[in-house]
């Protein structure tokens, strides 16, 4: 077991989650788009500690971007228009999977795309690629995040994640074009959540995680205008936790599948409000710019919880309300 | 965790603080700086103003709610830095004659930056007041003072090997303008202070784009040269 | 004019804004719920520097309200859970009318329930009694909001004002029931918000409002249950702003209505993003809370706002983005 | 606004904060506490610990964010506060003999009611440590101090014709038992602590039950008969 934790092997309290076959040493995972590949945040602990580590959202190809301002703080949150700026799978596959494969933690790669056929293809290139090094006896990608809250290129930009039927399509390609577990990420803005969810269920998704950041508007009075060159953005942090809280406990109500809960995580009694709720497990984003040892003071946290509280395993409060 | 040592108002709204820890910072380099627990939620990117064996120090402006807060630390406060930050000047590439530019509070890492050069020549503009004058003038240096004017214009750029350039915005996209124009040798580099979330490569906001693809301003600048970025 | 007010006549910028022919001499409007029927905040300045009221939710019946705590305070916001106490509208109609007519602002009703027949039969009694006065030539209530965010009682507790078609009853019934002007007041956890707010266009309405607060839990992580005897609360305060500022920009987009935009207020310069989102008029709600001179300051600083920019009416900025 | 005349550590996490101004607050009556902009959100509720010529003085534990925040200031900072608030207590009910019994902070406005009463037994409930005792004691009432006990089973109720009892919530739900089961004459009075948000009565989450329907804590309170409130 990896060292640095409190307690002794025996008091110790089983942190472990699991989505199908993959298990997560405690639910600590970092979320995308806030953690890079983990480079950068493995220079201040180990990143073994955690209990996962989602990258940043990847399409097939490579993207630059928004331009313009990316960021803008509001009250307790902030508001960001990256718009996916990434490599691309490819350069990914290349450049950090042999990075990826080194840790000992799991690995989760964010799918983004911006047609059903970018998305398939992008799952695709993925299995392959997870297929050859299986073969070698390497692994680098544990799980796929679908990501479905992208911009519908075809629909004029409204995102997938909103209509159900929009999203089933993509993720019934994506189902298809994978045997790796695939879990998918929900959009706040979608019009009917909990639908959405079952919609995973009934595809073949073996996890959702939630949510998203939801989207939110900035004004320059001065300058009338957006903040945003696109308009939008979107919203994240300790401001939007309790609707969050709300979302995840409303899907696990009505799913049979693990939730993987978000939004504002900032302490470990917030981890352990989203598995009360009935998370399997949580990821954490913006925390990450506020505390750049928030992963492992958080796996640290909530076994300090749990041993104050005699909790033994996770599974004893998971779901409890 | 750091422990504040001093924090002087210097001019109206224009702060020092000194704070304690043994840091090996380069010049052109930042910290993410944080004077409170939850809020406001992100920490604020600020230059090395200085460095010695005590601790490192910062010039800053009580510009917004951030600084307003950093500004009311006193000395036994604690301060949470996580730097130093970024790749800071070239100093190896600072040959012949140098100028550092900089503009209002964009004076703050040309400090640092002076120290560790034989020789240049400060152009610092300010709107009002002029602060730190004292200070920039006993690092034995010539500097230029400009009130009210605009800094850039008084920098002969053809002059020049070397200029740095530090300051807002309009001022940036000036030099690089000036520096395009420029039939001289001059190899200009600026300083940018593009909105920042956490300060170490890993989300993209302070992305900034050049001819070679995107660039992230917190790890790959905040010191570019003049001709590799796209200022918007 | 009202007195206390910065500028000469002929300087003092155009803040009038219109909801039909109902004219509000400012935009800033204090929101259901935040104010009593406007009493408490009497004491402090003089309500005639408001653009408007909306009273304290009524129903048909008094009613109690939730038991339990009912306010717990989030990062950069609030959860409540008052659940619509309040002294019924025959106790409103006879002990606050009174006060309201002497009122020298924009006085709104805002009207709840849990059933069609509920909402309808409330509506006629304002309205009724709006006759009554009118006749005697006084005036206590100058426009009714309808919350929509109620919980159906029939169906099971899911409010009207997540679903299109179940609002639409409440709004057809309620539009029939009087001839006061009617806004209504729209929930942010609607499945389809714009087609909301474009189905009270059909149906007749003179205005929507939103946001309403945003349904938020709280979990007690040592009681291991919610902190809130209902379950889920409604978050209100700055940390929904730049969520709210969105809905309403949406909202304007894609309807011929004026819309009041609230949700999170708290300086004028909240405000004027909310007019250049396209609002007509705002609500200041949780921001009460924090100054009670609220209404006074946000009025005032709009006027120093315009004329430091050089705005002579709001309708130049309204709607600029 | 007002000023911040002291803000002095009593006890270990307890504070009492002098604050400049010319108020008018009964024993038993509150202010809305501010030291801060705009986070946190809501003021904090805190009873008038003693009043004079100068100012108001709180005493208050430093509990979470906003208490916190509030033992941080220091003289000459602004603090905002909004009152006096609430009913307070009903003086000129209290006849006879009177009992004064406090839990833990619950004792912060038993000195003001003190001031204001010929004569009063006090009894002050410790879980561990005592503090302001001596200012208590200087009031010249009898003063019983207890300390990790349960205060309330030291007070004798029958031997009362009045007792005001401010503390925790267990122990205020105790008071309203014991006052239900007492035989004797004793008028029973419980200052509540429910959480607020306008303090003024406009937005009801302060609402507490009672036979004769809700009753606002911030207006019709913070004090209440024993028998008058439901308590959760
Ligand atoms: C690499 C770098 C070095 C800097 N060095 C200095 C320095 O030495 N001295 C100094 O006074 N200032 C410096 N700045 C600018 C300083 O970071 C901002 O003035 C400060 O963040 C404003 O925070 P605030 O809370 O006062 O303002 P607010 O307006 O409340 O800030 C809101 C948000 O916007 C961001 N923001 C606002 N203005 C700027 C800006 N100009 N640059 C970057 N982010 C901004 C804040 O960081 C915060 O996230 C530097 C910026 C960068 C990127
Ligand atoms: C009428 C009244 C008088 C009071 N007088 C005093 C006093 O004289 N001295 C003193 O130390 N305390 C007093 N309290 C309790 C005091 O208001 C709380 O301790 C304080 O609000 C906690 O704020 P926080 O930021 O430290 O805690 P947090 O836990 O950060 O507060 C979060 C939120 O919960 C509310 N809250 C938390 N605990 C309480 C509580 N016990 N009562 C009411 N609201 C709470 C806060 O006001 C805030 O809105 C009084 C409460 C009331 C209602
Ligand atoms: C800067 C930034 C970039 C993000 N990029 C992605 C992304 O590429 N893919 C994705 O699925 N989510 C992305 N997110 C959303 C986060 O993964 C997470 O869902 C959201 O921020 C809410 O969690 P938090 O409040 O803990 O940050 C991003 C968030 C931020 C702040
Ligand atoms: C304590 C409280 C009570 C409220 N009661 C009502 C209500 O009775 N009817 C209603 O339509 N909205 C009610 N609201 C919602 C507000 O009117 C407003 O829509 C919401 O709080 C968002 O605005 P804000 O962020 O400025 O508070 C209430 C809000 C609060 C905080
Ligand atoms: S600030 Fe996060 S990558 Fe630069
Ligand atoms: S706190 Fe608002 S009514 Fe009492």
């Amino acid at each position: 077991m990896a060292g640095g934790q409190a307690g002794t092997p025996e008091t110790r309290p089983d942190t472990v989650c699991r989505i199908g076959e993959v298990a997560f040493k405690n639910p600590v995972v970092m979320a995308s788009g806030t953690f890079g590949f983990g480079r950068e945040y493995g220079s201040f602990y180990d990143l073994g500690r955690l209990g996962g580590i989602s990258g940043k959202g990847l399409t097939l190809h490579p993207r630059p971007g928004n331009p313009g301002i990316r960021v803008y703080e509001t009250a307790s949150g902030m508001l960001n228009s990256v718009g996916l700026e990434n490599p691309g799978i490819p350069a990914f596959l290349e450049q950090e999977c042999p990075f990826w494969e080194t840790l000992g933690t799991v690995r989760i790669v964010n799918l983004g795309g911006g047609t059903v056929q970018e998305y398939a293809e992008g799952a695709r290139l993925i299995d392959a690629d997870a297929r050859i090094r299986e073969r070698e006896g390497r692994r680098a990608v544990d799980l796929i995040e679908l990501n479905i809250s992208c911009p519908n290129v075809k629909a004029g930009g409204i995102a997938y994640g909103i209509r159900t039927e929009a999203a089933r399509e993509v993720v019934r390609e994506v189902r298809g074009a994978t045997i790796l577990p695939l879990m998918v990420k929900l959009s706040p803005g979608a019009e009917d959540l909990v639908g959405m969810a079952q919609m995973c269920e009934e595809e073949g998704a073996d996890a959702v995680s939630l949510i998203n950041t939801v989207p939110g508007m900035k004004i320059d009075v001065r300058r009338r205008r957006s903040v945003f060159d696109n308009l939008y953005a979107g919203l994240s942090g300790p401001a939007v936790k309790p609707i969050a809280l709300r979302m995840v406990h409303q899907v696990c109500r009505n799913v049979n599948l693990p939730v993987v809960g978000m939004g504002g995580i900032s302490s470990a009694e917030d981890v352990l409000e989203f598995i009360m709720a009935g998370a399997e497990a949580v990821q954490v984003g913006t925390y990450n710019f506020v505390n750049v040892q928030a992963g492992a003071e958080l796996a640290a946290g909530i076994e300090r919880f749990m041993v104050a509280e005699g909790i033994r395993s996770l599974s004893e409060i998971r779901g409890i309300l | 965790m750091a422990i504040v040592i001093s924090n002087r108002r210097t001019a109206e709204g224009i702060y020092v603080m000194h704070a304690e820890g043994r840091f090996e910072a380069r010049p052109g380099q930042f910290f993410m700086v944080r004077g409170w627990g939850g809020y406001p939620l992100l920490s604020r990117p600020l230059s090395v103003y200085d460095q010695d064996e005590t601790g490192v120090k910062f010039l800053y402006k009580a510009a917004g709610e951030g600084t307003a807060l950093l500004s009311r630390l006193r000395p036994g406060d604690d301060v949470a830095l996580l730097g130093p930050l970024g790749n800071g000047f070239p100093l190896a590439q600072a040959q012949g004659r140098v100028a550092l530019v900089g503009g209002g509070i964009g004076i703050a890492p040309l400090y640092y930056a002076a120290r560790h050069l034989e020789r240049a020549d400060l152009y610092l503009g300010f709107s009002e007041e002029a602060y730190e004058e004292r200070e920039f003038r006993a690092l034995g240096h010539p500097v230029e003072i400009n009130l009210g004017g605009i800094v850039l214009d008084t920098v002969d750029f053809d002059a020049y090997d070397t200029v740095w350039v530090c300051g807002p915005e309009p001022m940036l996209r000036a030099a690089q303008i000036k520096s395009g124009l420029s039939s001289g040798r001059a190899d200009v580099y600026l300083s940018l202070e593009n909105r920042m979330a956490c300060g170490v490569g890993a989300c993209l906001v302070c992305s900034v784009g050049s001819p070679g693809g995107r660039r992230k301003a917190c790890v790959d600048g905040p010191v570019f040269r003049a001709g590799e970025v796209v200022l918007a």
